[in-house]
């Protein structure tokens, strides 16, 4: 039966539906009725036209049944319609009837698509901040449902991160600007294309002195080679690029080192003792995807006994900001901005360099790290944050050279960047032409400097100078409202085109879909203003290749569409003048007390406001604060209780003037005296998710202090602010549930993980039971809690992968999030710098599963090979097996949430090898079952077993670290079988004899003998945070 | 009418309120025409429209609560993950408790041969079918799917699928409908021969085909009333081990689950006692007020009132014993998660429910050790009430704070009923007065042909009269 | 003070038998004793509520009854069981939660319940079928102040069918134990 | 005094004991209803935009069912024949005739011809065909005789208990692999004899895996 869609207590659907839509509300309800006839995964079935209809313009219904317990809204109608359902209970029994459905064959069957058969894969390459990330794109029948990290690419590695796992969600959002519009008013493109030829008419005198680009970071050769073009036939014109998240301080700091702009590419692989002053390597960072798997395969060599002498790696970490990569050191020291250059300067002096700074300072973690880095000369690493001063990079380079790091651990190579500059200084010599109104024309291809410049560039009122302003960009947002021509871009899995990788390897960005609304590339846009505005950005990247790709081009060609990259063009080594450390400025001698220090840092989910709209990432709880939905200004508890500030107690925070509200949540290990503030948040304009969720930090950004307002003024507003934290209680209260041991401990005692009496898992013997044997197969799933570092790629790939829908900030609220595999985040140790424990928790597959015993109708069961099958389709939804399930991993549909799939562009999105589950139904991880039975239907067509590694479950796929193993416990030389041999292999609570299928290695910590031990147990001595009204 | 008045003047001994069952100078007909009337020829009061009305409201708010709940799903009330069951489960727990007081007295008080019970066992059991009626509701209302509750039944289905056997839920649904429906059977026929009276009594033509089709012709037939009463007896035999064993099943639900505070082996013992305490406060809770109202303080003396009171305090002292165990053996088991559950239960996020239970629960009845406290009715009305809140706050603590924090700190959460859960809770209420206002209106609250046993004439080895009755004769 | 033996038709047929009403139970008692002193068998006495002595005076046999509760309540365990063991083991066999197919542990709270749900409907069906209920028309109800007996009066009826039976000797046996009315109900 | 008359007697026990027998007649009926071809649309002939005729192509003219259904032996899906593959016969033969317009007028426009589903599973089940043709479940087994369907129907009820009468026994229903697409197939020697040895041969899974709920449940 068809489902209540009335949602009364709810607001019209954002964004879309006030656009003037082409389509005539007759045809969206023609539409709807079509798709209302395929349901659940039948729904692919017509998408080859669907994809064309001009129908995508509908409204889409609101996906939330937010505040649907608000009794308010209940007219008269809706009572007897209440009343009507609750006589008429009997009757909504009986109905299993088969709805008749159409089915829509193609009219030529496309080339190797085989309808309803194994969907094709397609190489792409996603940017973030300019770099390329290789990504291998799942496609069913032309519909891209899954994104893959790309085995064959540099900054891949076949991992993927949240922002690659979450592009299909931005690809699919109906929020996405649809339609060209000049004035708000639709346009044709033709139309836009004579507006650009005029405009190019019209500085051809002045040889484009009028003329301004401003883009985002470029790596693209292609669009580098266009503009480069373009501004030769108008040597007047300028190209401007700005990322808020900039990279100058790295840019300066080379500069400052080696006199010119090389970038430097770290080697982690080599590496026995990192330092990273203020990097977040780990999270993001160019390449962070090979860094991190780089940093796992040298502590993996912690857990081999043997490995004792040499092996492994140590982590030392000076942060201003709490990242996950200070939450994977091995010492962490938490300092205010202002005190990371003269750390570094001491250090320098320490490791007999020269640097203005004083050796003795007489800093116990100092000393450590100094001696630790001069015992491995060649095999240390020092790595400094986007975020740090040039002076620090300087020094970083500095220290390297002087631990002979360079072709070692480090490599210098030409810069990736198309044009490296000085991006602030430009954008600044920008608003500066503006407000004197020398920019006649304005291209912003990409970007949304209105949100995101610095707010003493005012660039708002300053644009508002521009005779001429086109904005290129994926939603009607901040800047494109004050921008004349409007132009929506082209998703990149629309696009084509190409950018280089961390290590300059050209990628390859091609499209897996049609441009579902009329988006257009930049290259097509740039295109507007040559002679040739006709030519495709297909045509566009492939002729620049043309040249590039040696005689026979179609083969390679071809090989690169297919590897998503073109061979052999990273960056070779190069080598550097000997880097000098740079002399001290003023400022950072005197150092000093500053008062409250702001800290700004991109947002761990919406990066710098780009990702605002994409309900995936919203709703994914923050590494370490376990906050959703909205950000929040993190306060040291220190601090907190010398501002008297509670968690969603609401703060203004000011500074020169200009001043924000936001709500306070109190996270251990943000340094004393300062706030850190996420940016990306708070949104004016973006789609249903982005607009006013969270608060704006960019206003209190300026120019000279982009990264650490020294000074701020934080006042307590009164009111509070409802905040979405998906774990209140990050704090084992004694038990040990993440279990991690120092190397040494390890290394005496190789058992220390099952040490514990009362968490002896019982015997056999203790069992009354028989066991069952499994038939062929029997799966299971280890986590390498040594290895996982907490970065969340897996929980959006299970998002992904399996149709888990967004269920929004209320339900979050309520305790209704339906993530089934979540990263369990606990702190140990000393509560101000405290000790950090990631665990990922998925279903953990019990072999005398509680769940199942509990079931009333058998919704829950044991299939043959060991799996805990759940099947929707019988489930009830008593929820009685997840009051009986210890880890609590099950999800249950508390409303339809599922509707939202039912919106038309989001019809697309879900994978057709998964039911899509309907209200009051409970659903869990299956370890990706729908993976394991395409893959035995393949094994026994050839008549054989399945062979190890040939199925992968999504977060196991896309770990960036290999931390999680999918395997058969049958087979007992599979990679899984090797690992629950491991002595460090332990089930989560075993004692309570679940016989789980899922199991952990315990974690291992490699600190300095020179340092005091931090405390391994978790707080047990501590209290459990007080409880918020929440859940 | 004539024969009455010819009858001479039969006074039972003068009255001792706390020995007497039943008031001085009744006869059969006296016995019968007072409690028949008030269904037939007495005018209804308006204190009985008034309660029906707001009844009939509550009952209104009901069927809107649970209409709402079926247009939108389970996500109106306050339950989530981890705490999956909420109101729907206590007040489940609650009214099937309160149920048992009904089954137990006119079962197991008569197989005791408790002759005290008989004024009040009808309006008990009667109480016991409406408590069952309303618990019955809501493992069908906290359903995902309502709609597919039938999967829990064993039918013929195309689908080759049994429920599970294994899952308390489906005994619960085994255990509740058994009991429903014998303690219908035990209430219906014990009215029979009552029916047989309203029908024989009824001036209307219509009250006198309807009365006398429930009575199916009963004729108080010699050979009848023996198996009847064989019937009966066994009867009572049967539904005294069903009643234990339900609420043991009920307590099963819990037991079954791994979650610290709900797998442990006292609950069936102290569930069942909470049961019989629950049962009989509510009892009380209707009696006195009833009494009162139909001046039936003849019929249900201060002796019934004592009795009750009694039993209330031995049941709570057997639960208060359960409390203490529970919270020991979390100490003496050496389990930290038991432990942790004990403490949090005590001094967490809902510790206060928790202290709140225990002064209902566990000192209101203390009380009860004073005999003035036993023989006073309105102060037993005020204690039966604490306890009546004492043991539903006892089910919500153990099914809220026992899931709020189980294994996993990380899962923690916590529970906020919202406007719905309440709608739904007092909505029961409303149904459950409803139904009791329509039994005392329709129906003898009173079993007639129980009570006629009661007064001496009853007793038939009197040959004395007869004989002179004889000689009398010309 | 015999009742007007001129109202009563006078065809044999139609006749059901002889009804005596008495005040008190002890009455009825003596007179059921005496009746079957005297050889009458299709003897039965009518009172508002059980008593017990006349179950001897009228000779009534102890009933069937607890043997078709029996029979019930072994039915509804053997129901149960085989319903369990059946379609766990045999039809559908499934591992949940790794519990042996017949866990008979989990199968006793079903078993139970079921026996005393059958025992305890044999139970009321069978009293009602020995008593020949439900039977709303009965020609006793033709006794003049029958609705007495479900009051507090005693009725004794002895029925034409009786081997014995004379409408005037029996008239007169019944009047003769102190009957406060003796009267002839047609059938 | 007399409330009833005397018919009340046997109308009372009649309608009390015949209460019983009503319910059980009640429960019949439902699972009738529900294995009914009511609900299943067992042995109904859909209407479809073009009378397409199994008969005539598979019986007459004799077409391999993989022909049509190309991606039946590779694919979960068996494939619904594109209307290119309708036009490599019909742009020569009937290439004009007024009965085949819409499959002209789909390739002329590249509008799908939009079929009525005859075989349809809910959206919970993953039925694959390649596993089951390739085990030897022949096309006859589920479909019935399509070559005797003039407009196809669903000659099977496609419920879950009709499904496991074949995961659990398969012994009774497989053939040989290359008797697969064979209509009206005969079984050379005894089925209980040759059904065994199959089963061996081609490796089917056990019992307990054919009936494990992921098997058809994702």
């Amino acid at each position: 039966m068809k489902p209540p869609t009335l949602l009364p207590s709810l607001p019209p659907a954002p964004g879309p539906a006030k656009d003037p839509a082409p389509s005539a509300p007759a045809d969206f309800a023609s539409l709807r009725r079509r798709l209302e006839e395929e349901r659940g995964r039948g729904r692919w079935r017509s998408l080859e036209e669907l994809a064309a209809a001009p129908e995508f313009e509908a409204a889409l219904p609101p996906e939330f049944a937010e505040g649907a317990d608000s009794p308010a809204p209940i007219d008269r109608r809706e009572a007897f319609r209440m009343l009507g359902v609750s006589f008429a209970l009997a009757g909504l029994t009986a109905c299993t009837r088969q709805p008749e459905e159409k089915i829509v064959p193609y009219v030529r069957t496309p080339e190797d698509v085989v309808p309803g058969g194994t969907p094709l894969f397609f190489a792409t390459s996603m940017t973030v901040g300019g770099y390329a990330t290789g990504l291998l794109v799942e496609s069913h029948q032309g519909r891209p449902t899954k994104a893959e990290g790309n085995a064959l690419h540099p900054a891949s590695l076949g991992a993927a991160d949240v922002f690659g796992q979450a592009s299909l969600y931005g690809l699919y959002d109906p929020d996405r600007s649809q339609t060209l519009t000049y004035l708000e008013e639709i346009r044709p493109w033709p139309a836009f294309l004579g507006a650009m030829r005029t405009a190019v008419e019209a500085q051809k005198p002045s040889r484009g002195a009028g003329l301004r680009i401003l883009t985002e970071t470029v790596t693209s050769p292609t669009l580098a080679a266009q503009i480069q073009a373009l501004l030769a036939g108008l040597p007047e014109a300028k190209w401007v690029q700005w990322e808020p998240l900039s990279r100058d301080a790295v840019r300066h700091g080379a500069r400052l080192a080696f006199g010119e702009p090389v970038d430097v590419v770290p080697n982690l692989s080599r590496a026995a003792v990192i330092l990273s002053l203020g990097s977040d390597f780990l999270g993001h960072a160019p390449g962070h995807l090979r860094m991190a798997r780089d940093f796992a395969a040298r502590r993996r060599e912690l857990a081999s006994i043997e490995g004792s002498k040499g092996g492994g790696v140590r982590l030392y970490v000076v942060e201003t900001a709490p990242t996950i990569t200070g939450a994977n050191a091995d010492h962490r020291l938490a300092v205010r901005p202002s005190e990371v250059e003269r750390l570094a300067r001491s250090l320098m002096a320490a490791l007999g360099g020269t640097g203005g700074g004083s050796p003795s300072t007489g800093n116990a973690f100092l000393s450590a790290v100094a001696s630790d880095l001069a015992a491995h000369r060649g095999s240390s690493l020092i790595l400094v944050g986007d975020e740090q001063p040039p002076a620090v990079h300087a020094l970083g380079h500095a220290i390297n050279a002087a631990l002979g790091n360079f072709a070692q651990t480090v490599t210098a190579i030409d810069p990736v960047e198309a044009r490296p500059a000085d991006q602030l200084a430009e954008l600044r010599t920008l608003v500066e032409e503006m407000e004197a109104g020398r920019v006649d024309t304005l291209l912003i291809l990409g970007g949304n400097p209105v949100y995101d410049a610095p707010a003493d560039f005012r660039f708002a009122e300053r644009l508002a100078k521009v005779r001429l302003r086109v904005h290129l960009s994926l939603y009607a947002d901040e800047t494109s409202t004050l921008c004349q021509w409007h132009v929506p871009r082209a998703h990149f899995l629309e696009s084509w085109s190409d950018a280089r990788a961390f290590d300059g390897t050209a990628s390859i960005v091609q499209p897996l879909i049609a441009p579902l609304y009329d988006g257009r590339t930049e290259h097509e846009v740039l295109g507007a203003l040559t002679d040739r505005p006709e030519r495709s950005s297909y045509e566009v990247v492939r002729d620049f290749w043309r040249t590039r790709l040696g005689p026979d081009f179609e083969g390679a060609w071809r090989r690169a569409l297919h590897d998503g990259l073109v061979a052999d063009t990273a960056f070779p080594a190069r080598n550097v003048p000997r880097p000098e450390a740079p002399p001290a400025a003023e400022e950072a001698r005197a150092g000093g007390e500053t008062g409250l220090e702001a800290l700004f840092r991109g947002d761990p989910n919406l990066y710098d406001g780009r990702f605002a709209n994409n309900g995936w990432l919203h709703e994914l709880p923050r590494p370490i604060t376990k906050l959703s939905w909205d950000n929040a200004a993190l306060f040291s508890i220190a601090t907190a209780g010398r501002l008297g500030l509670k968690k969603e107690d609401v703060v203004r925070i000011a500074f020169r003037g200009a001043s924000i509200r936001a709500a306070v949540w109190i996270e251990p290990g943000v340094p004393d005296e300062t706030v850190l503030l996420h940016l990306g948040n708070g949104r004016r304009k973006s789609g249903r998710f982005g607009t006013g969720l969270g608060f704006d930090a960019y206003p209190l950004r300026f120019s000279d202090a982009l990264w650490s307002a020294p000074g701020v003024e934080v006042r307590k507003e009164g009111d509070t602010w409802p905040l979405a934290c998906t774990q209140l209680h990050q704090n084992m209260v004694g038990r040990d549930l993440a279990r991690a041991a120092d190397v040494e401990e390890f290394r005496r005692d190789p058992d220390f993980a099952h040490r514990d009496e009362l968490e002896k898992e019982p015997s056999a013997a203790d069992s009354l039971y028989r066991p069952y044997p499994s038939d062929t197969y029997a799966w299971g799933l280890s986590i390498d809690l040594n290895a996982c570092i907490g970065c969340n790629a897996c929980v959006l790939a299970c998002q992904a992968e399996n149709n888990i829908p967004v269920v929004g900030k209320d339900q979050v609220r309520r305790g209704r999030e339906m993530h089934w595999l979540r990263v369990d985040h606990y702190y140990g140790g000393n509560p101000e710098n405290p000790e950090h424990f990631f665990q990922p928790v998925p279903c953990m597959h019990c072999e005398d599963a509680p769940c199942e015993l509990v079931c009333p109708v058998g919704a829950t069961v044991h299939s043959a090979e060991g799996l805990n099958d759940m099947i929707y389709n019988r489930c009830v939804g008593t929820r009685y097996c997840s009051n009986n399930c210890p880890y609590k991993v099950r999800r249950f549909n508390f409303y339809h949430y599922s509707l939202q799939f039912r919106a038309p562009s989001m019809k697309m999105l879900p994978n057709p090898d998964v039911t899509v589950r309907w209200r009051g139904v409970m659903e869990k991880c299956t370890y990706c079952v729908q993976r394991i039975q395409g893959a035995k239907i393949a094994a026994d067509i050839e008549n054989r077993r399945v062979r190890d590694g040939e199925i992968t479950t999504a977060c196991a796929q896309t770990c960036p670290t290999q931390a999680i193993v999918f395997g058969d416990l049958a087979d007992a030389d599979s990679r899984l079988s090797r690992r629950r041999r491991e002595p460090r292999s332990y089930a989560l609570l075993s004692e309570l004899g679940t016989r789980p299928r899922t199991s952990y290695l315990a974690g291992l910590r490699n600190p300095s003998p020179k340092l005091p031990r931090p405390v391994r147990a978790g707080w047990s001595e501590l209290e459990p945070e007080k409880e918020t009204g929440q859940r | 009418m004539t024969d009455s008045s010819r009858e001479l003047p039969r006074t039972s001994s003068p009255g001792d309120p706390d020995r007497d069952i039943i008031g001085p100078g009744y006869t059969f007909a006296s016995i019968t025409d007072k409690i028949s009337q008030i269904t037939l020829s007495r005018r209804t009061p308006r204190f009985w429209f008034v309660g029906f009305a707001l009844a009939f409201l509550l009952t209104m708010v009901l069927f809107g609560a649970i209409g709402w709940l079926f247009l939108k799903g389970i996500g109106i009330w306050g339950v989530n993950i981890p705490i999956g069951w909420g109101f729907a489960i206590v007040n489940f727990v609650w009214w099937i408790g309160i149920g048992h007081a009904g089954t137990l007295i006119s079962a197991i008080l008569l197989l005791l041969h408790q002759e005290w019970r008989t004024s009040i066992n009808r309006f008990a059991e009667a109480m016991t079918l409406f408590a069952v009626a309303c618990a019955g509701l809501f493992p069908l209302l906290h359903l995902g799917r309502p709609w597919l509750a039938y999967y829990l039944l064993p039918y013929p289905n195309t689908m080759a699928l049994w429920p599970q056997w294994r899952s308390p839920l489906v005994w619960d649904v085994f255990a509740v409908s058994t009991y429903g429906t014998v303690s219908l059977l035990f209430w219906y026929v014990g009215l029979i021969p009552d029916l047989a009276t309203l029908r024989d009594r009824a001036r209307r033509k219509g009250f006198q085909i309807v009365y006398g089709m429930l009575a199916m012709g009963w004729r108080g037939s010699a050979r009848h009333w023996h198996r009847y009463e064989t019937a009966y007896l066994l009867l009572a035999g049967l539904a005294t081990p069903l009643v234990i064993s339900v609420h043991t099943v009920v307590s099963f639900d819990f037991t079954i689950g791994i979650v610290p505070g709900w797998h442990s082996t006292i609950f069936p013992p102290y569930f069942v006692a909470g049961a019989i305490y629950s049962g009989f406060a509510m009892v009380l809770t209707l009696a006195i007020p009833l009494r009162a109202v139909y001046g039936l303080e003849d019929f249900i003396t201060i002796r019934h009132l004592q009795n009750m009171a009694k039993i209330l305090l031995a049941t709570g002292l057997i639960v208060a014993y359960g409390y203490l165990m529970e919270t020991f053996i979390g100490w003496y088991s050496g389990n930290p998660f038991d432990w942790y559950m004990v403490k949090n239960r005590l001094l967490g996020p809902y510790g206060p429910t928790y202290w709140l239970l225990i002064a209902c629960n566990l000192l209101s009845p203390q009380a009860l050790w004073w005999k003035r406290v036993r023989s006073s009715p309105w102060r037993l009305f005020l204690i039966a009430l604490l306890v009546n809140t004492g043991m539903w706050l006892e089910r919500f603590v153990i099914v809220v704070t026992s899931l709020h924090r189980d294994f996993l700190p990380s899962s923690w959460g916590m529970y906020v009923p919202t406007i719905w859960d309440w709608a739904t809770f007092i909505g029961t209420l409303g149904l459950f007065a409803a139904l009791f206002f329509l039994f005392i209106r329709f129906l003898p609250m009173i079993s007639i042909f129980e009570m006629r046993t009661l007064i001496p004439e009853a007793d038939v080895e009197t040959p004395a009269e007869t004989r002179s009755r004889r000689e009398a004769t010309p | 003070m015999t009742a007007p033996a001129a109202s009563v038709p006078a065809e044999e047929a139609r006749l059901y038998g002889i009804v005596a009403e008495f005040e008190t139970p002890g009455g009825l008692v003596a007179a059921a004793r005496r009746v079957r002193e005297e050889g009458y068998r299709r003897v039965d006495a009518f009172s508002p509520f059980p008593i017990h002595e006349l179950t001897e005076a009228l000779g009534i046999r102890s009933t069937r009854l607890p043997w078709i509760v029996f029979v019930g309540g072994v039915l509804g365990a053997a129901t149960a069981l085989f319903m369990m063991w059946f379609s766990a083991t045999i039809h559908y066999p499934i591992n949940v939660g790794g519990r042996p197919l017949a866990s008979w542990p989990a199968f006793i709270p079903i078993t139970f319940e079921l026996t005393v749900l059958f025992a305890s409907l044999a139970a009321v069906f069978g009293m009602l079928a020995l008593n020949g209920l439900p039977m709303p028309y009965h020609p006793i109800f033709n006794a003049p102040r029958f609705a007495m007996a479900s009051r507090d009066r005693f009725f004794i009826c002895v029925e034409a069918k009786d081997a014995m039976f004379d409408r005037e000797r029996t008239a007169r046996l019944l009047d003769s134990l102190g009957a406060s009315i003796v009267s002839e109900v047609e059938g | 005094m007399q409330v009833f008359h005397r018919s009340t007697n046997t109308i009372s026990r009649v309608s009390v004991f015949g209460a019983v027998f009503f319910l059980a007649v009640l429960l019949w009926l439902f699972y009738e209803l529900e294995a009914s071809p009511y609900t299943t649309r067992q042995y109904v002939a859909r209407e479809q935009p073009v009378q397409f005729s199994h008969a005539h192509h598979v019986a007459d003219d004799g077409i391999d069912c993989r022909y049509c259904h190309t991606s039946v032996e590779k694919a979960a899906f068996a494939g619904i024949p594109s209307t290119k593959i309708c036009m490599n016969c019909h742009s020569q033969i009937w290439a004009e005739t007024a009965y085949l317009e819409p499959v002209r007028e789909s390739f002329r426009t590249g509008a799908s011809i939009q079929w009525n589903r005859v075989n349809d599973l809910p959206d919970f089940v993953y039925f694959n065909h390649a596993i089951h043709v390739n085990k030897g479940i022949g096309c006859e087994s589920c479909h019935g005789r399509v070559d005797q369907m003039p407009l196809a129907w669903q000659a099977s009820r496609l419920q879950m208990g009709w499904c496991l009468e074949c995961h659990r026994h398969p012994e009774r229903y497989i053939r040989p692999r290359e008797e697969v697409f064979t209509m009206g197939y005969v079984p050379a020697i005894d089925q209980a004899v040759l059904g065994p040895k199959l089963v061996a041969e081609y490796g089917l899974r056990s019992r307990r895996v054919l009936e494990s709920c992921t098997t058809c449940h994702r």
